[in-house]
């Protein structure tokens, strides 16, 4: 569960955005799941599967404080003390059923693999990705390799102008799964698609379910986003 | 046996446990190493009632510390005994229950309950925590109310209770004479320091409930300073807690005083700590010339000292 | 001007300066830079005679923190106005002197001599040093003698009075509401927090005093709590202080309702923090759309704020 | 003042003991001074310069705490954050005299120096090195390629068995300067050499004279270790 991973590679691949590969154990990991990395700083910090090849896992983070520039740093070689891979993640049972991936800035990593896997499976999918502006959009090119893909800008630099939520009041899918900021979830969790999951990023201490730190309100009570989700249906909780 | 302690009402195979709230009941951590190798469990506080605790975000990171705000969110006192103890009786440990509430009665119904199943080596009397509106910190700050909680909840239980108390009072040592003089069995210190931060982006406070409770590396010298304080003016055995990370953490503490050590905040950080330290003890202590752990409990302010 | 802060006795260029014993009386630092560029300084403590402090060692280091132990070592009121404030008022910033003693009489005795002195503008009354065995503390812990002692101050200072929080206490607002209502000009906190460190190979403390204070960022969430507590209990402006490394952290404060804001232990890690953070805070305003820095003071409990 | 030095390399040269050598700015630097140096710790640690060579310089320092173990971990093109030189070194003014330099330990590094300094100038010396045990024995030969030099092991296991203070004994000199731990020093401060001077290691806050951290206790009052010393007279300090 807790290893060290070593880093094969730590590059950017947008303004304040990088991927990190990483070799791990073997063992299978889902997409939706993610790991809970140790940097400099005490509390670790949660990091979504990317994608997976292998043996080795991709991150994509965007640089915001002292972990993510602790990780920025890091170089091939390097050693990295990686928990994980942690909870759940995206239905792939989506045989015969056309689906809808939504993502938002830095809840769009999660989508890249999800997607891997439902093409793997034969399954029709569409992206609707959503960046601030032209210079922080990564992984364009490689989601459009699996299907359709639409790409909007808050600024308008670049693609559609706007929030996903244009784009997707056209389209037509059976499910929705959905990963970003909380405006942006609150939004899609109230779109016209059926079936609607969505994966919430909440604050976390221990990552595995003991401490109550990542809590999410819930029809039935609450629910910890670090072992009940990270992945939910949009039913199951209460933004 | 060198790391063999006895305690009212806990035999301890070894002086590390996990400290209450940062294990939850053990589920979790029972999926990544046998929870019999702890000399003791300490479980996440019990009221009354379940509560869903604070709104989040609940915790926010400081240097080498973090703030937490869970707010005592539990299943209540009877759903623990139903669903979590039976979990936690099938390993060989001693697990000390976290007594918490907002009234005296509520304290002493969850004390009650608790004390009784026999899951219970002893409780462990929450008056300290800074995250919940009524109950908690009032008892905690003040030697007069402590006494007579302790009193009321000692008089309910059918096993020893340690009082936990709390570092944000001007003095520690009226705190730990008051509860002894109640007859607490054994002193749990320290509980967080009340700590606040704020997004510099918006100048709001980070946590939801604005303050929360300090804990981990940062505040370790004021939890040394504080038992090495109550070590001198009590005669009940204390339990040490606050910033523990290492083995030679773990001695620091011994040497302040403590009989035993609780790991909070670092099983967040590494959640196979409590496993690795208590591995790594008999060869520090090897390295230190020392044969048992509790020969050199208080060293810090006498150089010999009786065991526990 | 969008730094320009005007407090009693002070008109400050910038809100930052260098905290008292972190900068001694300015000596040293002046051959790294220019004094002047900083808002004030507030010199190391003075009492009525010389005192040697405490035996070595006299710091430790923690984890993001640092305690030390030493003692008010100072060479006594008169020399400090004989030697040290001709050089001091050569520079374009303001000077407040840090005003020690065992007895409410040495207390009123420095607290005179120093303020008649045209280079000082303020006195900070330290009424919270835990480093030394009679006076300091005592005073800092109980609101009634705080309130005496200030007022005895207050009587015999001709400049305005800033009285020295401790942080050690159960209620940071009884002792501010206690030196406001006794005259008290300002508050400057928060001093230390009483910890120690124990030697893991001897099992005695790290510091000769075995007790010291701690400072540095470990602390900075307890200081940013009770700045935010005190802001909203008293009418007086706060400087606040512990653990402030960064512009960001300077803003922290002001948004938990500090006035300005003094660095201490940053200036052993980097001599030139206080500098650097002030040439960082203009662009640091731009970014956040503020205009003045004091038009977001006390931002965390209130959204709208009257400046100073 | 502070500066940003590169590190050139850093490398074991005995059990526990690494050398690391650094490029800095221009500036003349004194033998027995030392460097304020950053480390991943809150407080800077004091290194005794060991040796200059142009713009470079050498530290010799014993792996102990986290401040050194962070220092070893650095690699060749890192920076290193710098304060110094720092203090008042040994006076090399010792022209027509003999010089025996007494270290014991971590406090040798400063001594190698000095000697190359006091050879420059044609000054005679003799240097005792004191070490605990034959695997921490660095600068042997260093040392032996500037005058006589005499090793002693507290094991015997190298050298002459036992204190610095043996061979001390029968050493005719005119001036003394020594480094290493306290109890060395009071040794070596009642001893029979003439002139004695003595480089004090106490635990430091600032560095600079400002916070009264260092001090120590003299006959006058008290000196600062970091700006008064770190070389004192022996008559100047009370041990
Ligand atoms: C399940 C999950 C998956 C995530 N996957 C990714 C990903 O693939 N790529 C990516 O760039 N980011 C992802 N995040 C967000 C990422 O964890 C934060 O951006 C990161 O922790 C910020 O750390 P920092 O030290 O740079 O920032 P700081 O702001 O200094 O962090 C301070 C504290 O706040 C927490 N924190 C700050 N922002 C967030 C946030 N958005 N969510 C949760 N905690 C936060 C940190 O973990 C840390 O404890 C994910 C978050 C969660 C919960
Ligand atoms: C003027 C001076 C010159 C020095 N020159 C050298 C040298 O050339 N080579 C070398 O190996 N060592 C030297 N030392 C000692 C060196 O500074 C310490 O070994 C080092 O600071 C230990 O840091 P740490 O983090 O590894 O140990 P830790 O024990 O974790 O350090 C904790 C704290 O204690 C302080 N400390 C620990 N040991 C000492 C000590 N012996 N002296 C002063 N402070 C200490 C540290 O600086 C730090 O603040 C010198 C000390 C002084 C005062
Ligand atoms: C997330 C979290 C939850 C906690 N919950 C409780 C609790 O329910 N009851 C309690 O007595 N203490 C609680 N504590 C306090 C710890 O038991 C411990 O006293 C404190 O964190 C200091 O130890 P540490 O520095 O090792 O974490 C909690 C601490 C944390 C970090
Ligand atoms: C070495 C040292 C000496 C200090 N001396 C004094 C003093 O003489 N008078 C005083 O009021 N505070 C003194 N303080 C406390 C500081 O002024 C400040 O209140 C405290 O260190 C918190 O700020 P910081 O975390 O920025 O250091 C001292 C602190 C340190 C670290
Ligand atoms: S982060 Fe601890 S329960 Fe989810
Ligand atoms: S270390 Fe600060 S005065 Fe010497």
């Amino acid at each position: 569960m807790r290893q060290m991973a070593t880093v094969l590679s730590n590059r950017p691949v947008a303004k304040g955005a990088m991927e990190m590969k990483v070799s791990v154990g073997a063992g299978e990991i889902a997409p939706g799941t993610f790991f809970h990395v140790k940097t400099s700083q005490l509390l670790r910090r949660p990091l979504s599967v990317a994608n997976v090849d292998g043996n080795v896992v991709t991150f994509l983070y965007k640089v915001i404080g002292a972990g993510t520039t602790d990780l920025a740093a890091r170089k091939a070689g390097d050693k990295l003390d990686v928990l994980g891979p942690l909870g759940n993640g995206f239905p792939l049972d989506q045989t015969g059923k056309r689906v809808v991936l939504v993502g938002g800035g830095i809840g769009i990593p999660p989508l890249y693999y999800t997607r891997r896997m439902l093409a793997a499976r034969g399954i029709e999918t569409v992206a609707i990705l959503g960046f601030d502006t032209k210079e922080s959009i990564f992984y364009e090119d490689a989601f459009r390799e699996l299907g359709e893909t639409i790409v909007t800008t808050v600024d308008g630099s670049y693609g559609e102008q706007g929030f996903v939520t244009g784009p997707l009041e056209r389209i037509q899918a059976d499910v929705l799964f959905s990963c970003g900021p909380e405006p942006m979830l609150k939004a899609v969790a109230a779109s016209h698609i059926p079936e609607r999951y969505i994966s919430i990023e909440n604050r976390m201490g221990c990552g595995i379910g003991a401490c109550f730190a990542c809590v999410c309100q819930a029809p039935g009570g609450y629910v910890k986003v670090c072992s009940d989700g990270p992945v939910f249906q949009a039913e199951e909780v209460t933004l | 046996m060198r790391l063999h302690v006895d305690l009212p009402g806990l035999s301890l195979k070894n002086p590390i446990m996990p400290a209450s709230g940062c294990f939850g009941f053990g589920e979790e951590f029972a999926k990544l190493y046998d929870l019999s190798v702890l000399g003791g469990i300490m479980i996440k506080a019990s009221t009354g009632e379940s509560r869903f605790g604070n709104n989040t975000p609940r915790v926010a990171e400081t240097a080498q510390g973090m703030l937490n705000a869970i707010g005592l969110q539990n299943p209540g006192v009877e759903a623990i005994i139903d669903t979590k103890l039976p979990f936690l009786s099938a390993f060989d440990t001693e697990i000390i229950a976290n007594v918490a509430g907002s009234t005296s009665e509520e304290y002493v119904h969850v004390a009650r309950q608790l004390s009784a199943d026999p899951t219970i080596k002893a409780l462990e009397l929450n008056i300290s925590c800074p995250n919940v509106k009524c109950g908690g910190m009032q008892f905690g700050t003040d030697p007069v109310m402590a006494a007579e909680l302790t009193r009321l909840v000692k008089a309910a239980s059918s096993k020893p209770v340690y009082v936990k108390l709390s570092p944000n009072v001007t003095s520690i040592t009226d705190m730990a004479r008051a509860v002894e003089a109640a007859g607490a069995d054994g002193i749990t210190m320290i509980n967080t320091l009340v700590g606040m931060r704020i997004d510099v982006t918006t100048g709001q406070p980070i946590l939801a409930n604005r303050i929360g409770g300090l804990s981990g590396p940062a505040i370790k010298p004021v939890a040394i300073r504080m038992v090495y304080e109550v070590a001198q003016a009590v005669n009940i055995p204390i339990i040490g807690m606050g910033g523990v990370r290492t083995v030679d953490d773990v001695l620091e503490f011994i040497y302040a005083g403590a009989s035993a050590v609780a790991v909070g905040t670092a099983n967040f950080e590494n959640p196979y700590v409590c496993q690795e330290i208590i591995e790594a003890l008999p060869g520090r202590l090897d390295e230190l010339g020392i044969d048992h752990i509790l020969d050199v409990r208080g060293r810090a302010y006498a150089q010999t000292v009786s065991r526990a």
